[in-house]
């Protein structure tokens, strides 16, 4: 009950944010119902996406100051497991997608244990190791489909097929995916104030510190890795439904893995609306740059060019990311 | 036999070429403890300038050598003051970011300017050509030069580095960059010098490896991966480590090889079904990790 | 000399705390620590004093579990803590402060302070209203809402003190509180731990730099130097020990103020 | 000025809206077509092939071209539809199943196209396809080669080329042929000579199933698969995968390769002297102009299964004459994938002819019944009709495939034909000759 | 008065908004011995610190042979003729001996001049001849400490800082130490030199000054600061 309203306090933040975050929230709900192209659909769920994956990141990331850069692992096993649940033994989406959380989460302990020995460069550097490991594995294992991937047939069920998520249209998926939206919403809000978090909070600012007052910093990590790793896996499971056709070389690039991180350090580590903000800047940036820059003026890779340069531009600037700005902003005019 | 032989002799030549690749990451990595993600794009620089100058000149390949250091030296300076010395100030976090931005960035630069075509080089004294040695070892020559002049490469550097002032005035930053200020030394120079040559061995090997190897843009994160398995082999910051962790590497992407020779011995049937050419690059990966993990300063590292 | 604990008869009786035997830490060939011995009762405040590079604060994370100990054993409250890492010497109710603690994250002073306490529970409500209360205690209420790292350097540490004390410890470390504090800010800090020491009960052991303070409220003082210890009593008798004066001012000091010292 | 930035990010956002729900206004008597190709990304110089052999078909298809031996070259536009213009509306796909996917919800919501057409890689296809089925849209597949496209059942999916299995299958009764005697040229080859075979593909959807049929079909055909291996597509270097088959000893080495790996695994194979007796190329790559112009004489006595060489046109008058305004337009001759392109939009303009409507409905019956005669095409297949039902539904069973040999006739780098054996154009090269 | 090779006017020192030096002055003569005392925290090290510029002063003078070096880079000031020998020692400590010390002369460029500062560091220190090709992390404390002191004099500095050169030293040690400054002082070297051995290093010195949370509360001829009262104070508390 105490998670619960904790979840749902909102109370610290001003109340020019919440009303913003409010309009902003209400505008997400009644946006299929306004003119929209389906590009604009897509993008919209893409951002809402790499939203919760953000968030996710966010946890270990962010509040927890340990820069992971291998999530499209836990992509990957979250699409993997429910798209061959599905396809051999037909297995609902709602009943795959905890099945995928659990894989995800044994994996993340067995790699996690040693993989938070290590610190700062030499641990992101280690997770972009394992995601690729494990995304080789992948490409040869015949049962999850090796290199051609698997494909869930759109015209096996019968749409709108809420048991297995299969949906001809967008707009099921959109809300669909805004339910976990605004529930992952609720989970870090809630986590941000746990005890959970807290901790994390104290290891990101100074571990030593953080053991002296009795926090097992090893195992703190590894249980909000965990924690990261259902989000990303929870998405990677709807990602299967939505896209029906998946592959280790699509899923599990290293480019997921790196736009998962950078929606929230550019957004803002650490904070509850940075992951949001990051993937609201720049996933819409990446469709349009791409469709405008890329395929009517010819220019490709433009979008990226201009990714590159905020992100360089960011890191120079202010590491803290789009929201340490409105903080520093909100901070210099307090004082 | 032969299948082992030659893999092993394959394995040794490639790594003293990944060797040189992993060269300036090391040396960028002991002067100021940064990890640069970019530093495969600074290689793929390297590629293009080396194809690029071939081509448009009708030069020999191996004579771009100079170009693309130019062209690296130059780049790993600008790369320096125009952005690292902004981003060494802040957290890591911020480091790491930066330099994933700059990875990016020149990346999709690289796309812009020259298409996302493979190019090769299909001209020059040494394509094609190859000696077979003996024992099925065939020695590709633009392998063996390369191989050669990676070898040079390391030697120029650590009598740079050994034997002259500014190299000692390199390793003094490393070491403590406040002490090195005390006696006089510019660190922000070193630093910058540090890029400099950073960029420059890498975009050299680069151009070496344009020789038998195809580039496009995309080209970068495989060795920027490879060239962290060698450094965390070798030791973080350990230039001779990095020389001996780049043939370890070498040998270690030759596991297939290696694998096909067992099972030529062994005979079981399973062993030929193990997809082992697709893993590949997985032996690298899991090597670092294992590394990171058992040794986390590196199997020859002597960092302070 | 050999005054061992006679500083504070009214507690000899209390059984000891905390026992340090025959401590000694190696950094390699370095050695940090000698054969270190000690043992400190319910309820004392000690002070550890010495000159630069005696030993001190890697005695301290020898006994808080930050360093494995090359020999030696510690038994905290009957528990042989000497294996034991640092988070799990904390929960036995072992906290300590950090000599250099220079605050660097977002949190605010309440949520450090909260930190501390969530230690004992896992309740958010919980951990806040008793967070709250050492708010209170230690004065530090106004500042509840700041961020830590955008106080002054004696806020930091009050808080740091304050979380510290938040994990409910029965004995407390504090490594060089005052170091870098104004007059006043030394008196503030030193209110606290009076504070801690005689109201909340809690055990205090203390590096300290500032003789000041270490003095005045140290029911007794161990000096070290060069890793070892060279003397234990209280602070009186500590100032003129011949080889407590030499070790801070010199041999020759000694010799020419021989009649002052007993 | 205290929340300037979330009022921005707010007006961002609506903006964003506003400029994308502008609804796409219909024009008048137009087909709209949608295509999407890998039109940048490492397959760019197929993509461009493609788009020309589909650009050159919507012309001859939208304008009289009174020279040319085609229906569709005696109207402008679509007649049964009022003489319709076909407008194709290109979109590029990079290589990326999911990006194929969004653009093509793009195209059927958004450009409200009447058809669908593409997208070479058979993974891309994959999603599209599935788009296009949820959404009732046809398509037609004039270049992707898995086998796994047209065993799912899709009922508004047609796929006018022959796949994998087919072209594979060629190969074996090349062999199988080589062995009789059959094959121009060559004597009868003792079959232990040529029983050995060594396969390298790469490790793609399509890679992976081209690996997994000649797996099977060797083992029907009674020929020994001594290494079998996929290697990472894209890798900058392929020796230790080469000498992984130059190991094995094979006397026959199969590849599946796009043109990138293709070029690097020739120079490997020729730096690591690998003497095969024969070296075979499942298309892709293997007929791309970059790998004759980049490798030049080196590839004498490769072979590569295609759809369409250029000696088509000796053969074909219409083929001929394709080809010659296709050379005219891009200075290329017509390959495998502009062939098949070219031969994907004039089987939309058979079926809209056919169907008199545009409605998805029309155009599937129509689909369905569709006999286009080997006369009016330019590859060399007996037709163009889909299976309705079965296993392999909406499979053009009248396909076929053709197998070439690079050989130098006067100094220039020629694709000759030399199967199937009754319209081979010249003596097969055999054994391999290099060194 | 004679003129200050080194005149420091009323320098501030704040780090992150924590004044640590408030109002610091101070002067020296040439060929002067001048020793700081202060207990720890008072601001010593910060102010040698200052002076190199390693941290920053945000307000005051340090004039320098009458120059303006307040906020030079620290590589500039060592090249206006300053050098410092930290408390932390900083020897590079995966080189030897003789490297380390032809980096003390990084700032020279002529090379007979360096070897004849060389010999004279190798006559100073026979001890460091015989351990040329040593690593210096082998070396024991009293040869790590010649080491950054011989590291110092390379350079033909005009002001030498020593910053507590006795620190962390066996009580042996610290005297050897000590003698050493006794005779760099005999040789006429300018010195500036901070210690917490007060008794001693007040000895030495020409002149002291008594450092306490940043201001100076004292100042005088050694002799004087030895009977001082407040000496005692200022490290015992009573």
């Amino acid at each position: 009950m105490e998670a619960l309203s904790s979840a749902l306090d909102f109370s610290d933040f001003p109340r020019l944010d919440m009303i913003i975050a409010g309009v902003l929230g209400g505008l997400l709900v009644i946006f299929p119902a306004t003119p929209h192209s389906a590009f604009a659909m897509a993008t919209m769920i893409q951002f809402l996406m790499f939203s919760l994956y953000g968030m996710g990141w966010n946890t270990i990331g962010g509040y927890g100051g340990q820069v992971d850069l291998g999530k499209a692992q836990y992509v990957g096993i979250g699409a993997f497991t429910t798209a061959v649940l599905m396809v051999r033994w037909d297995v609902p989406f709602w009943v795959s997608m905890p099945i995928g959380v659990c894989f995800a989460v044994i994996w993340s302990f067995i790699i996690g244990y040693p993989l938070f020995r290590l610190k700062g460069h030499y641990f992101a550097i280690a997770t972009i190791a394992t995601s690729l490991v494990l995304k080789d594995i992948f490409e040869v294992w015949d049962f999850v489909g090796a290199a051609c991937g698997i494909e869930i047939s759109p015209i096996k069920y019968n749409p709108p097929d809420f048991l297995h998520l299969i949906f001809k249209e967008d707009i099921y998926y959109y809300y669909v995916i805004l339910g976990f939206f605004f529930l992952g919403i609720l989970y870090v809000n809630w986590f941000r104030k746990s005890r959970l978090g807290f901790q994390l909070r104290s290891i990101k600012d100074n571990e030593e510190v953080a053991k002296s007052l009795g926090i097992n910093v090893h195992w703190a990590k590894i249980k909000t890795y965990a924690i990261a790793t259902s989000f990303v896996s929870v998405v990677g499971s709807f990602h299967a439904c939505y896209i029906k056709n998946i592959e280790p070389e699509d899923t599990m690039s290293l480019d997921i893995s790196i736009l998962i991180a950078l929606m929230a350090m550019l957004g803002g580590a650490g904070s509850l609306w940075g992951p949001i903000i990051g993937a609201g800047v720049l996933i819409p940036l990446k469709s349009y740059l791409k469709e405008w820059l890329g395929a009517r003026a010819g220019l490709i890779g433009i979008d990226l060019i201009v990714y590159g340069a905020i992100i360089m531009l960011v890191s120079a600037v202010e590491p803290r990311g789009i929201w340490g700005i409105v903080e520093k902003v909100r901070r210099r005019k307090r004082n | 036999m032969d299948i082992l032989v030659s893999s092993l002799f394959a394995g040794l030549l490639i790594g003293m070429v990944l060797a040189m690749v992993a060269l300036g990451l090391t040396i960028i990595f002991g002067v100021m403890e940064i990890v640069n993600f970019a530093h495969g794009e600074f290689l793929m620089v390297g590629m293009y300038t080396g194809l690029l100058t071939a081509q448009a000149t009708g030069m020999e390949p191996l004579l771009t050598l100079p170009v693309a250091a130019a062209a690296g030296f130059l780049l790993g300076i600008i790369c320096y003051f125009g952005f690292v010395k902004f981003v060494i100030r802040g957290p890591m976090v911020a480091q790491l970011l930066g330099t994933f931005g700059l990875m990016i960035f020149l990346r999709n630069l690289a796309l812009l300017f020259f298409g996302a075509e493979d190019r090769a080089i299909h001209q020059g004294i040494l394509v094609g050509k190859s000696f077979n040695i003996g024992m099925g070892v065939i020695a590709p020559a633009t392998k063996l030069a390369a191989a050669a002049l990676s070898v040079i490469a390391f030697w120029a550097v650590w009598l740079v580095i050994n034997r002259t002032k500014i190299g000692k005035a390199l390793t003094a930053t490393s070491l403590n960059p406040q002490g090195a200020r005390y006696m006089g030394i510019s660190t922000e120079r070193m630093n910058a010098l540090a890029w400099g040559i950073g960029g420059g061995t890498v975009t050299i090997a680069g151009a070496l490896l344009v020789n038998f190897w195809s580039v496009n843009p995309f080209i970068g994160l495989l060795f920027t991966m490879i060239a962290f398995a060698i450094v965390a082999l070798g030791g973080f910051g350990s230039v001779s480590g990095a020389f001996f962790a780049g043939l370890a590497v070498g040998v270690i992407t030759e596991i297939p090889g290696i694998w096909d020779f067992l099972t030529y011995i062994f005979n079981f049937g399973w062993m030929a079904d193990v997809p082992m050419t697709s893993l590949k690059y997985m032996w690298v990966y899991l090597a670092y990790f294992v590394i990171m993990i058992v040794r986390p300063r590196g199997l020859f590292g002597w960092k302070r | 000399m050999g005054y061992c604990g006679e500083g504070a008869p009214e507690k000899a009786k209390l059984m000891a705390l905390l026992e340090v035997h025959n401590l000694t830490k190696y950094f390699g060939g370095l050695k940090a620590n000698e054969d270190i011995s000690f043992s400190i009762k319910k309820e004392e405040l000690v002070g550890l004093i010495g000159p630069n590079g005696a030993g001190k604060t890697t005695l301290f994370n020898c006994i808080a579990g930050l360093y494995p100990v090359s020999s030696g054993k510690i038994i905290f409250s009957g528990h042989d803590i000497t294996a034991l890492k640092d988070y799990e010497v904390a929960r036995l109710g072992l906290a300590r402060t950090f000599q250099v603690y220079v605050a660097s994250g977002d949190m605010t002073v309440v949520e450090n302070i909260m930190v501390g306490c969530f230690m004992r529970t896992r309740s958010r409500s919980q951990a806040k209203t008793r967070a709250e209360q050492i708010m209170k205690d230690f004065k530090l209420h106004d500042l509840s809402d700041y961020i830590l790292s955008e106080l002054p350097v004696a806020s930091q540490k009050q808080v740091a003190i304050a979380a510290a004390v938040g994990t409910d410890p029965k004995m407390l470390l504090l490594d060089e509180v005052a170091a870098g504090l104004n007059p006043s800010e030394i008196e503030d800090i030193m209110a606290t731990i009076q504070h801690i020491h005689y109201n909340m009960e809690i055990t205090v052991m203390l590096i300290e730099h500032v003789m000041e303070l270490v003095m005045k409220i140290s029911d007794r003082v161990i000096v070290l130097d060069s890793g070892q210890k060279i003397a234990d009593g209280n602070p009186e008798t500590i100032a003129r020990d011949p080889n407590v004066v030499k070790a801070y001012l010199g041999e020759r000091y000694v010799h020419e103020h021989a009649g002052e010292l007993t | 000025m205290k929340k300037l930035f979330l009022l921005t990010l707010a007006v961002c956002l609506v903006a964003c809206w506003w400029i994308t729900g502008s609804p796409v206004i219909a024009q008048a008597k137009t087909v709209k077509i949608g295509a999407i190709y890998p039109l940048t990304g490492g397959a760019a110089a197929a993509g461009r092939e493609l788009k020309a052999g589909a650009e050159l078909s919507a012309k001859i298809a939208n304008n009289m071209m009174p020279g040319l031996d085609m229906d569709m070259a005696k109207n402008a536009g679509i007649k049964s539809l009022g003489g319709a213009k076909i407008k194709l509306i290109f979109k590029d796909h990079q290589a990326n199943p999911t990006l194929g996917a969004d653009l093509a919800k793009k195209l059927i919501l958004d450009d409200k196209v009447d058809g669908m057409l593409g997208c070479y890689h058979s993974s891309v296809t994959k999603t599209v396809s599935a788009v296009c089925e949820q959404y009732g849209v046809p398509m037609i597949n004039g270049t992707s080669t898995s086998p796994a496209l047209t065993t799912r059942g899709f009922k508004w999916f047609w796929r006018t080329t022959p796949h994998d299995k087919w072209f594979t299958k060629d190969l074996f009764e090349l062999l199988k042929g080589l062995t009789q005697g059959k094959v121009k040229g060559v004597k009868a080859v003792p079959e232990k000579e040529i029983s050995n075979l060594a396969s390298a593909c790469e490790k793609t959807e399509w890679g992976s199933h081209v690996s997994s049929i000649i797996k099977s079909l060797a083992k029907e055909y009674g020929f020994n698969l001594r290494k079998s291996l996929l290697y990472t597509a894209k890798a900058p270097d392929l020796s230790s995968e080469v000498r992984s088959l130059k190991a094995a000893r094979p006397d026959v080495m199969l590849f599946a390769s796009y043109t990138s790996d293709a070029i690097l695994l020739v120079k490997t194979l020729k730096a690591q002297k690998a003497k095969p007796k024969i070296i075979w190329g499942q298309d892709a790559g293997f007929e791309k102009p970059e790998f004759r112009s980049t490798l030049r004489d080196s590839i004498v006595g490769i072979l590569t299964r295609t759809v369409f060489l250029p000696k088509v046109a000796q053969i074909k008058k219409v083929a001929g004459q394709v080809n010659a305004l296709y050379k005219g337009k891009t200075g290329n001759d017509l390959g495998g994938a502009s062939a098949r392109a070219f031969t994907g939009v004039q089987t939309w303009v058979h079926i809209l002819e056919k169907a008199g409507s545009t409605k998805p409905a029309d155009i599937q019956r129509a689909a369905n019944a569709i006999r286009i005669p080997g006369d009016q095409l330019v590859v060399p297949w007996a037709g163009i009709q889909f299976t309705p039902s079965g296993d392999e539904l909406g499979q053009n069973v009248l396909g076929s495939g053709l197998i070439g040999q690079y050989q130098m006739v006067d100094g220039k780098l020629v694709l000759e034909i030399i199967y199937p054996f009754d319209v081979a154009t010249a003596d097969m090269i055999f054994p391999f000759k290099w060194f | 008065m004679a003129e200050h090779i080194l005149q420091v006017k009323d320098i501030k020192v704040r780090y992150s908004s924590i004044p640590v030096i408030q109002g610091l002055s101070l002067a020296v003569d040439p060929a002067e011995t001048v020793c700081v005392v202060g207990a720890n925290g008072s601001g010593k090290s910060t102010f040698l610190k200052a002076i190199m510029g390693a941290v920053r002063v945000f307000d005051g003078e340090i004039l320098f042979q009458g120059r303006e070096i307040k906020n030079l880079k620290t590589e500039e000031v060592v090249r206006t003729g300053i050098t410092y020998v930290p408390e932390e020692r900083m020897l590079f400590t995966a080189l030897s001996v003789e490297e380390n010390l032809l980096l003390g002369a990084y700032t020279l460029n002529d090379k007979e001049r360096i070897q004849e500062n060389l010999q004279f560091v190798y006559s100073f220190f026979p001890r460091l001849k015989e351990r040329r090709d040593q690593a210096t992390l082998t070396l024991s404390g009293g040869e790590a400490q010649m080491v950054a002191i011989g590291r110092g004099l390379m350079s033909n500095p005009s002001l030498l800082m020593l910053d507590e050169p006795s620190l962390g030293l066996a009580p042996r040690l610290v005297d050897e130490v000590l003698d050493t400054v006794r005779k760099l002082k005999r040789e006429g070297m300018t010195i500036l030199l901070v210690e917490q051995n007060v008794r001693e290093s007040l000895e030495i010195a020409d002149r002291g000054y008594v450092l306490q949370t940043g201001r100076i509360v004292l100042e005088g001829t050694g002799e004087e600061l030895i009977r001082s009262d407040v000496v005692r104070k200022a490290f015992l508390g009573i």
